[in-house]
C-alpha cells in the first residue's frame, strides 16, 4: 500500500483516528506557525547573546562560569525526554492502553523536571561566582537566553500535567489528543533550541 | 522587591495630573496642568458616561452576550474598529495641539517641553499601535473570511483573546492620561534615555507594557489570519483566485508573525534593565543601546508595511469595483505584494544610517530600500491600467483612492530620497522625515482605512453613508493633508529637528503657520466625517441595502445580505474563477435557493476574551506601578484561565437547518422584490443593493 | 474478505507501521546522542585550533537539528507543501535577521571603539 | 510637482535670508555641496521618470474614462497585457538601477569617517554631548568651548565624538553629515568649511526638556582669525578642571550653565575653557563605559603645560593621529 501523505508536522494520527485526524490539520498548522514565530524570538535573543560576548565589562566570562559536565547531563536528560515523548506519541497513535500513554508522559515530565533542577543548580553556582545578570551586558544576555528556554520547558511541564488531567477526566477525546500532539511539537522544538544553546553558548563558549 | 508594603506600589497622590499645578501654581504649570487635567477628565467622564448609559438602557447584558463574548469575526472586527476610532480621537487632538504649539513656538509657545514630549510619544504610539493596527485588523477580520467563503476564522476564541489584549493595551495608554505620565521617549523609546537612571518615572513602563500587550495580540492575530487563509478557503478558491485584499491580508499576517518577536525581545530587555538592573542597553557595564535600535527597527520597518499592505488591498478592491473592471495585472499585483512582504525584512538599517556603520552596509541597505519602489511602482501602474478603458465612478472610496495615488507617489519618492544615505545624513531626525512618514501613513494607511470604511459600511450595517458629506470630508482631508505636511519637507531641509517644542529661528514661522492651518482643515474633515455618520444614521431608512450588493461588488463578501447572517453563507459557495461573485452574477447563480439546507456548527460564546483583557490590563498596571501582589495575582489568574479553558468541552453550538432556510429565504425574497439599478443611480435611495450587470463594450 | 480477516490485516499493518515509526525515533535518539557526544568530547579532550573547533561544533549542531526535524518532528519531502514552505521561509528570515544583526553590530563595534583601546 | 517647485523656491529664498546658514542647499563646505548635488540629481531623476508620467497619465485616464463619458471603449474583462506588464516592471527596475549607482558611489565617497583630501593636516576636535549642550575640545590647542565651534576655512576638521549621557546626534546641516554620539563609544566625522560664515549646529536626537535649546553656532573663520580666536579663548577662558566639569555635566541648558559659572557671563553666550587636557575625552568615554561618576585626576591638566603644548600645536598645522 502506498504511504499516506503527511498532513502536518509531527506524528500524524493517520486515518484510523477518523475525525480527530481530520481536525488535526488546521490546529497543528496553527501551532507550527506559532513555533516559527517563537523561533524568531529565540533567534533574536541568540543574536543579542552573540553580539554581547565581549561585553563582560571586566566581570566573569564563559570560562569562569560554565560547568560543562552539568550542562552535558542536562543535554542528555532533554534528549532522553524527547525520545520518551516520542514513545508517548506512539502510544497515542496506536491506541495502547491509556496507562501506557500516561506512563510515558510522566517519565517525560520527570526528565524535564530533572533538567530544570540541574539548570537551576547551574545558575545558583554561577551566582555564587559573581555571575549575576546585573554584572555585565554579557551576563544579561546569558540570563535572557538560557532561562528563556528554561521557562519554555517549565510551561511545557505545566501543560503536560494539565493534559494528564484531561486524559483522566475526559479520556482521549479530540481535544486531548490534539493537545498531546501539540505539546509533542513544542517539546521537540525546545530540544532543537537547546541544541543551539548547547553548541553556541556552552561548547563554543569554552573553546 | 517588597510585595506587601506599600500596597499600592509607587502610586501616590502626586501621580494625578493636576498635582503639580496645585503645588506649584506657576503660569506654565497651570496651562499644562489644565490641558492635562482636561484630557484626563474627558477620559474619566467618558468612562462614567458610558457606564451610566449602559446601566440606564439596561445594555450590559446585550453588550456582554452579543458583543464582548462573541467569537463572531464580524463583531470582533467591528469592535477593533471602534477601539481604533476612540484612540484616534485622542491621537488627533494631540496632533492638532502639537501643530498649534509649533505655530506659536517661536521662542516659547504654550506647552511645556515635557508635555510636548508626552504628546508626540503618545500620538506616535497610539497612531501606530492603537489606531492603525486595530483599524486594519478590524477590517481584515470583517472582510477576509467572507472573501474566501469561510464561516469564520480558524480560531475564533483566540481572535477574541487577541482583541482583549489589544483593548487592554489601549486602556493602559488611556489610563496613563489620568494616573501618572506617559513616556517622553518617542514611539520608539530609544534607550539609554528610557533607562531607569534617565527616565525614572513610570512613563517608559506604560509604554513597554502597552506595546507588549499590543504586540502579543498582533502576533496571535497574524497566526490566526494566516491559518485561516491557508485552511478555510471555500472549495475551488485556489490561491490565484483569491481577491487581492485577501492576499494583502495574508502578507500582512505573515509580517505580523515574524516581525513582532524582535519587538517583544527589545521591550522585554528594556523592562529587565529597568526592573532588575540588567545591562542590555545601558551606557555602562557592557550595555549597548545600538542593539535596541537594531532590534526595534527589525520590527519597526516591517511594521510600516503591515500598515500599508492592507490599504493597498483596499485600493485594489475599490479601484476595480468603481472602474467597473477586472483588476489589471492580478498576477503582478500578487507577486508585488509578496515581494514587498519579503523585502520589508531586508531594509531595517535605513532608520539608523547615521549610527556609524561602514559605507558598504549603508549602501547595501540603501539600495535594498529602493528595491521596494519596484513592486510598489508596479502596483501604482497596474491600478492606473485598471482605470484605463474602464468606467470610473467618483464615489467617496474612489476619491480617496485617487488622492492616495497622487500623494503616495510623492511620499514614496521622499522615502526614496531618505533611502540615499547621502541625503539621509542631512534630513534624518528632522521634520523632513516627519513629512515623509505622514505622507505615506496618512494618504496610504488612513485614506485606505477611510476608503474601506465607506466601501464596506453598507455591508456591515445595512445602509449607505451620506455621499455629499463624505465627499466634503474627503476633499478637506486631501487638501488639509497637503497644507499640513508639505511645509514640513521645507522645514526639515531648513534644519528643524523633529520633536522640537520651540525654536528661535524666525524663518520657520510662515511654514509652521501653513502647517497649522492645514491641520485645522484636517480637523474640519474629521468633523465632516462625524456629521456624515450622524446624518447617515438619521436617514438610514432611506439608504437601506439589505440585498447586500450596493456597488456591483466583485468578491464574495457581497454575495450575502447586508448585514450578513452570523454564519456568513447559508451554503458554502463553490468557486470557479477569480472575481467569484461577478462570475456568479453573470452566470445567473448569484441568488439561488438551494434544495437542501444543513445544520451549521458555530463556536459558542466564550468569556475568555474579556477575561484575558481584564487580567492582562491589571497585570500591566501592577507592573507599571510596582504593585507586586497584583502582579502575582494576575499572573496566576492568567495561567488558571488558560488551564480552565483547556478543560472546557462542549464549546460548539448548532444553527438548525430550519433557521438557516428561513433566513436565507427571507433574503432571497428581498432580492426577488428588488429592482436592479444601473451604476448611475448607485448613490440614490433606489439603490437597495441589487446591481444591474453592465456588459462588455456596450455602454447603456 | 471476511470482517475478521480484514481486521486482522489492518491490525498487522498497524503493528508494522508502529515498528517502523518506533525505529524512526530510535534512529533519532541514536544519532542525536552521537552528534552530541562527539563535539562534546572534542571540546573536552582534544586540543585543536579554535576556528576548526567552532566549525565542527557548528556543523554537528546543524546536522543534529536536521536529525531532529526528520526523526522527531517528521518533516520530510512528503510533507504538505505549505509546511515545508513555511519552514524554508522562516529559515530565510531568520538568517537575514541574525546575519544582518551580526554584520551591523560587528561593523559598529570596530568603528566605535575608543582609538587606542582593544 | 509645481507645488514642490514652489516650495523649493520659497525655501531657498527663506534659507538665504538670515545670517546663519541653515541648510545643505546653501552649502558652506565641500561635503554639503556634494550632498546638495546628490539631492538634486536624485530628485531630478525621480521628477522626470517617476512623478512626470504618473501625474500626466492619471488625470487623463480618470477624466477620459469617467462614468459619464460614453465614447471611449469599455473593456470590463481586459486584465492582462504582456507588453504593459513588462513596462510596469522594467520601468522601476531601470530607475532603481540608475539610483543604485548614485547610492553606491556617493555613500562611499561621502562616508563621514573618510578623511577629506587636503594638503593641510586636519584640525582635531573632540566633541562630548552633555544634556543639553555640546562641549568642543581642541586637544592640540588645549582649549575647549560650549556654544561655538570655530573652524578655520579651508582646513579639514576631524571630529571625534561621544556622549556623557544619552544618545545624541551631532549635526551642522550647512557643512555636512550628522552622526550619532553615544556613551562609551566614539564616532567620527569629517567636515570642512570653504568660506567664512556662521552655520546652525544642533542635536537632532531627543534627549529631554532642554533638547530644543541644544544648539550651537559653527563659525568658519580665516586661518588668521582662527588663531586670534584661539588666543582670545586662552586668555579669557575658565580652567576646565574637575569642579567646572561637574557643573557642565549637570542636566542644564547653556543658559543655565552660564548662570552657574559666573566667569562665563562676559563670553557672549558661550563658555570657553582653557587647560583642556588631551586625556579628558578618553577619560569621559571610559568613565561612561564603566559607569563611574567621577573622572580620575589624570583627566585634567595643569595650566602651564597646556599652554605650552597648545602653542606648539598652533605653530605646526597639527599632525594626524
Ligand atoms: C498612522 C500613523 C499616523 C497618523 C495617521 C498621523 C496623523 C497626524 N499626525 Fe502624526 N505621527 C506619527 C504617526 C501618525 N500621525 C508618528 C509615528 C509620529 C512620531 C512620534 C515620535 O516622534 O515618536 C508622529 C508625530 C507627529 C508630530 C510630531 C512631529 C515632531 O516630531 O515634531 C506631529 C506634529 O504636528 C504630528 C501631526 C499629525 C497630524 C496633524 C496628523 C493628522 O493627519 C491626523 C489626522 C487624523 C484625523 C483627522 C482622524 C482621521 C479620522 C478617521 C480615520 C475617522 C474615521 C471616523 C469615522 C469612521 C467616524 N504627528
Ligand atoms: C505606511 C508607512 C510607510 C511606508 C509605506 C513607507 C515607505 C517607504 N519608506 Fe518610510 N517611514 C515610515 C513609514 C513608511 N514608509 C515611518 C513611520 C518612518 C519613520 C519612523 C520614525 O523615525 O519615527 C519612516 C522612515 C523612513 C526612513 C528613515 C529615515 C530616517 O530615519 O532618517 C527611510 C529611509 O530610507 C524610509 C524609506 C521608505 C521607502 C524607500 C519607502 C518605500 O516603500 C516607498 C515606495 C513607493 C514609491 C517609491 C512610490 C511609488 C513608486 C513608483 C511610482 C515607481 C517608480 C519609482 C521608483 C522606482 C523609485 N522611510
Ligand atoms: Cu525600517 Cu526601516
Ligand atoms: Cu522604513
Amino acid at each position: 500500500m502506498s504511504e499516506q501523505a503527511i498532513k502536518h508536522p509531527g506524528l500524524n494520527l493517520g486515518p484510523a483516528h477518523g475525525k480527530d485526524d481530520e481536525a488535526a490539520g488546521t490546529v497543528m498548522f496553527g501551532f507550527w506557525v506559532f513555533l516559527m514565530s517563537d523561533a524568531i524570538l529565540f533567534a533574536m535573543v541568540f543574536a543579542t547573546y552573540v553580539t554581547s560576548l565581549h561585553a563582560t565589562a571586566g566581570g566573569p566570562g564563559p570560562r569562569d562560569l560554565y560547568d560543562i559536565k552539568s550542562v552535558f547531563i542536562e543535554t542528555m536528560l532533554l534528549l532522553a525526554s524527547s525520545f520518551t515523548f516520542g514513545m508517548a506519541s506512539l502510544a497515542l497513535k496506536y491506541k495502547h492502553r491509556k496507562a501506557r500513554l500516561i506512563g510515558w508522559m510522566v517519565v517525560t515530565l520527570v526528565l524535564g523536571v530533572a533538567f530544570l533542577g540541574f539548570e537551576l543548580h547551574d545558575f545558583s553556582s554561577m551566582f555564587v561566582k559573581g555571575g549575576v545578570p546585573s554584572r555585565s551586558g554579557f551576563l544579561s544576555a546569558f540570563f535572557d537566553l538560557v532561562p528563556l528556554h528554561g521557562l519554555h520547558v517549565t510551561a511545557g511541564g505545566i501543560w503536560l500535567i494539565c493534559l494528564v488531567g484531561q486524559i483522566v477526566r475526559y479520556g482521549l477525546d479530540t481535544k486531548t489528543k490534539l493537545g498531546i500532539m501539540r505539546l509533542a511539537l513544542f517539546w521537540h522544538f525546545l530540544d532543537i533550541v537547546w541544541i543551539a544553546i548547547f553548541s553556541v553558548v556552552y561548547l563554543a563558549g569554552l573553546t | 522587591m517588597n510585595i506587601v508594603d506599600p500596597p499600592l506600589g509607587r502610586l501616590q497622590w502626586s501621580s494625578l495630573p493636576f498635582w503639580d499645578m496645585l503645588q506649584h501654581p506657576t503660569k506654565g504649570n497651570i496651562i499644562n496642568g489644565l490641558i492635562a487635567t482636561g484630557a484626563a477628565s474627558l477620559v474619566v467622564i467618558g468612562a462614567i458616561a458610558l457606564v451610566v448609559l449602559l446601566t440606564k438602557y439596561k445594555l450590559w447584558r446585550p453588550l456582554w452576550s452579543n458583543w464582548l463574548t462573541s467569537p463572531d469575526h464580524k463583531k470582533i472586527g467591528i469592535m477593533y474598529v471602534v477601539i481604533a476610532l476612540v484612540m484616534l480621537a485622542r491621537a488627533l487632538i494631540e496632533a492638532v495641539l502639537m501643530r498649534g504649539q509649533q505655530a506659536f513656538g517661536l521662542g516659547g509657545g504654550f506647552l511645556s517641553p515635557e508635555h510636548f514630549a508626552q504628546l508626540f510619544s503618545t500620538h506616535g504610539t497610539i497612531m501606530i499601535f492603537f489606531m492603525a493596527m486595530p483599524f486594519l485588523t478590524g477590517v481584515i477580520n470583517y472582510v477576509m473570511p467572507m472573501q474566501i467563503g469561510a464561516r469564520d476564522v480558524s480560531f475564533p476564541v483566540l481572535n477574541s483573546i487577541s482583541l482583549g489584549l489589544t483593548a487592554a493595551g489601549a486602556a493602559l495608554v488611556m489610563v496613563s492620561l489620568v494616573i501618572g505620565k506617559f513616556s517622553t521617549g518617542g514611539w520608539f523609546g530609544y534607550p539609554p534615555y528610557t533607562e531607569a537612571n534617565f527616565s525614572p518615572g513610570v512613563g517608559p513602563d506604560y509604554w513597554i507594557w502597552a506595546l507588549s500587550l499590543a504586540g502579543l495580540g498582533s502576533t496571535l492575530t497574524g497566526i490566526n489570519f494566516a491559518v485561516t487563509i491557508y485552511k478555510e478557503r471555500a472549495p475551488g478558491m485556489q490561491w490565484m483566485r483569491m481577491p487581492l485584499f485577501t492576499w494583502t491580508a495574508l502578507c500582512t499576517a505573515i509580517i505580523m508573525i515574524f516581525a513582532m518577536p524582535p519587538l517583544t525581545v527589545a521591550t522585554a530587555q528594556l523592562a529587565l534593565d529597568r526592573y532588575l538592573g540588567f545591562h542590555y542597553f545601558t551606557n555602562a557595564l557592557g550595555g549597548n543601546m545600538m542593539n535596541f535600535a537594531n532590534l526595534f527597527w527589525l520590527f519597526g520597518h516591517p511594521e510600516v508595511y503591515i500598515l500599508i499592505l492592507p490599504a493597498f488591498g483596499v485600493y485594489s478592491e475599490t479601484i476595480s469595483t468603481f472602474s467597473g473592471k477586472a483588476l489589471f495585472g492580478y498576477r503582478s499585483l500578487v507577486m508585488a505584494t509578496m515581494a514587498i512582504a519579503l523585502l520589508s525584512f531586508t531594509v531595517w538599517l535605513h532608520h539608523f544610517f547615521t549610527m556609524g556603520q561602514n559605507a558598504n552596509i549603508n549602501a547595501v541597505f540603501g539600495i535594498a530600500s529602493m528595491l521596494i519602489g519596484i513592486p510598489t511602482g508596479v502596483k501604482i501602474y497596474d491600478w492606473m491600467w485598471t482605470m484605463f478603458r474602464g468606467r470610473v465612478r467618483f464615489t467617496v472610496p474612489m476619491v480617496y483612492a485617487l488622492g492616495f495615488i497622487v500623494l503616495f507617489v510623492l511620499g514614496g519618492m521622499s522615502g526614496i530620497l531618505l533611502a540615499n544615505p547621502t541625503i539621509d545624513y542631512q534630513v534624518h531626525n528632522t521634520v523632513f522625515l516627519v513629512a515623509h512618514f505622514h505622507n505615506v501613513a496618512v494618504p496610504g494607511v488612513l485614506f485606505g482605512m477611510l476608503s474601506a470604511y465607506h466601501f464596506w459600511f453598507p455591508k456591515a450595517f445595512g445602509f449607505r453613508l451620506n455621499e455629499r458629506w463624505g465627499m466634503i470630508s474627503a476633499l478637506c482631508w486631501i487638501f488639509g493633508f497637503v497644507g499640513a505636511f508639505f511645509p514640513l519637507y521645507a522645514l526639515g531641509i531648513m534644519g528643524l529637528p523633529r520633536r522640537t517644542v520651540a525654536y528661535t529661528e524666525a524663518r520657520y514661522v510662515p511654514l509652521e503657520w501653513m502647517a497649522f492651518l492645514g491641520a485645522l482643515l484636517i480637523l474640519v474633515a474629521l468633523l465632516a466625517l462625524l456629521w456624515q455618520l450622524w446624518l447617515s444614521i438619521r436617514d438610514r431608512a432611506d439608504n437601506r441595502v439589505f440585498v447586500g450588493d450596493p456597488w456591483a461588488g466583485r468578491s464574495l463578501e457581497w454575495a450575502n445580505s447586508a448585514p450578513p447572517p452570523e454564519y456568513n453563507f447559508a451554503v458554502i459557495p463553490q468557486i470557479e474563477s477569480r472575481d467569484a461573485f461577478t462570475a456568479a452574477k453573470e452566470q445567473g447563480r448569484a441568488y439561488l435557493r438551494p434544495d437542501t439546507y444543513v445544520d451549521i456548527e458555530l463556536p459558542k460564546n466564550s468569556a475568555m476574551g474579556p477575561a484575558i483583557a481584564a487580567i492582562s490590563f491589571a497585570l500591566a498596571f501592577g507592573l507599571v506601578w510596582h504593585i507586586w501582589w497584583l502582579v502575582i495575582l494576575c499572573f496566576l489568574a492568567a495561567i488558571a484561565s488558560m488551564i480552565i479553558r483547556g478543560f472546557a468541552r462542549d464549546t460548539r453550538r448548532i444553527v438548525s437547518a430550519q433557521q438557516v432556510r428561513q433566513e436565507h429565504h427571507r433574503w432571497i425574497d428581498a432580492v426577488d422584490q428588488a429592482t436592479a439599478i444601473s451604476r448611475a443611480d448607485e448613490c440614490t435611495s433606489v439603490n437597495v443593493g441589487l446591481a444591474r450587470q453592465e456588459a462588455d463594450g456596450v455602454v447603456p | 474478505m471476511s470482517e475478521q480477516a480484514h481486521n486482522m490485516e489492518s491490525q498487522t499493518k498497524a503493528a508494522q507501521e508502529e515498528r517502523k515509526e518506533f525505529r524512526s525515533y530510535a534512529w533519532g535518539i541514536g544519532l542525536a546522542l552521537l552528534l552530541t557526544v562527539v563535539p562534546f568530547g572534542l571540546v573536552q579532550w582534544m586540543a585543536m585550533p579554535r576556528v576548526t573547533l567552532l566549525i565542527i561544533i557548528g556543523a554537528f549542531a546543524l546536522v543534529q537539528m536536521l536529525v531532529h526535524f526528520r526523526f522527531f518532528l517528521h518533516i520530510g519531502f512528503r510533507q504538505k507543501r505549505e509546511d515545508l514552505q513555511l519552514i524554508l521561509f522562516s529559515t530565510v528570515l531568520l538568517i537575514i535577521m541574525v546575519a544582518g544583526t551580526i554584520w551591523i553590530m560587528a561593523s559598529l563595534a570596530t568603528r566605535m571603539a575608543l582609538p587606542g583601546s582593544p | 510637482m509645481r507645488l514642490a517647485a514652489l516650495c523649493c523656491g520659497v525655501l531657498l529664498l527663506a534659507a538665504c535670508a538670515g545670517d546663519t546658514h541653515l541648510t545643505f542647499l546653501d552649502p558652506q563646505g565641500p561635503i554639503a555641496h556634494q550632498q546638495r548635488w546628490h539631492f538634486y540629481w536624485v530628485l531630478g531623476v525621480m521628477a522626470v521618470l517617476v512623478a512626470g508620467p504618473i501625474f500626466l497619465l492619471l488625470p487623463f485616464f480618470v477624466w477620459r474614462y469617467r462614468y459619464g463619458n460614453k465614447k471611449p471603449r469599455y473593456t470590463p474583462k481586459w486584465e492582462y497585457s504582456t507588453l504593459l506588464e513588462i513596462m510596469s516592471w522594467s520601468g522601476p527596475i531601470v530607475i532603481v538601477i540608475v539610483l543604485a549607482v548614485f547610492v553606491w558611489r556617493d555613500t562611499h565617497k561621502l562616508d563621514p569617517y573618510k578623511p577629506i583630501a587636503s594638503d593641510q593636516a586636519p584640525l582635531q576636535v573632540q566633541v562630548i554631548g552633555y544634556d543639553w549642550k555640546w562641549l568642543f575640545i581642541y586637544p592640540d590647542q588645549g582649549i575647549a568651548g560650549v556654544g561655538t565651534l570655530a573652524l578655520p576655512v579651508g582646513r579639514p576638521v576631524f571630529l571625534h565624538m561621544t556622549s556623557a549621557t544619552v544618545m545624541q546626534s551631532f549635526f551642522i546641516p550647512a557643512l555636512g553629515s550628522q552622526i550619532y554620539a553615544m556613551g562609551g563609544m566614539v564616532s567620527q566625522l569629517n567636515l570642512e568649511a570653504s568660506k567664512p560664515g556662521k552655520s546652525l549646529g544642533e542635536n537632532t536626537m531627543y534627549n529631554g526638556n532642554g533638547f530644543h535649546q541644544q544648539k550651537f553656532t559653527a563659525v568658519a573663520m580665516l586661518p588668521a582669525d582662527f588663531k586670534a580666536w584661539v588666543r582670545k579663548v586662552r586668555a579669557t577662558g575658565l580652567p576646565l578642571n574637575a569642579q567646572n566639569l561637574k557643573v557642565l555635566a549637570q542636566r542644564s541648558t547653556r543658559a543655565d550653565l552660564i548662570a552657574a559659572l559666573p566667569g562665563a557671563r562676559s563670553m557672549a553666550g558661550n563658555v570657553y575653557f582653557t587647560s583642556a587636557s588631551k586625556s579628558l575625552f578618553p577619560a569621559v568615554v571610559k568613565a561612561t563605559m564603566d559607569g563611574t561618576p567621577t573622572l580620575p585626576e589624570s583627566a585634567f591638566e595643569h595650566r602651564h603645560t597646556a599652554t605650552q603644548s597648545g602653542d606648539a600645536a598652533d605653530a605646526a598645522t597639527g599632525k594626524p593621529r
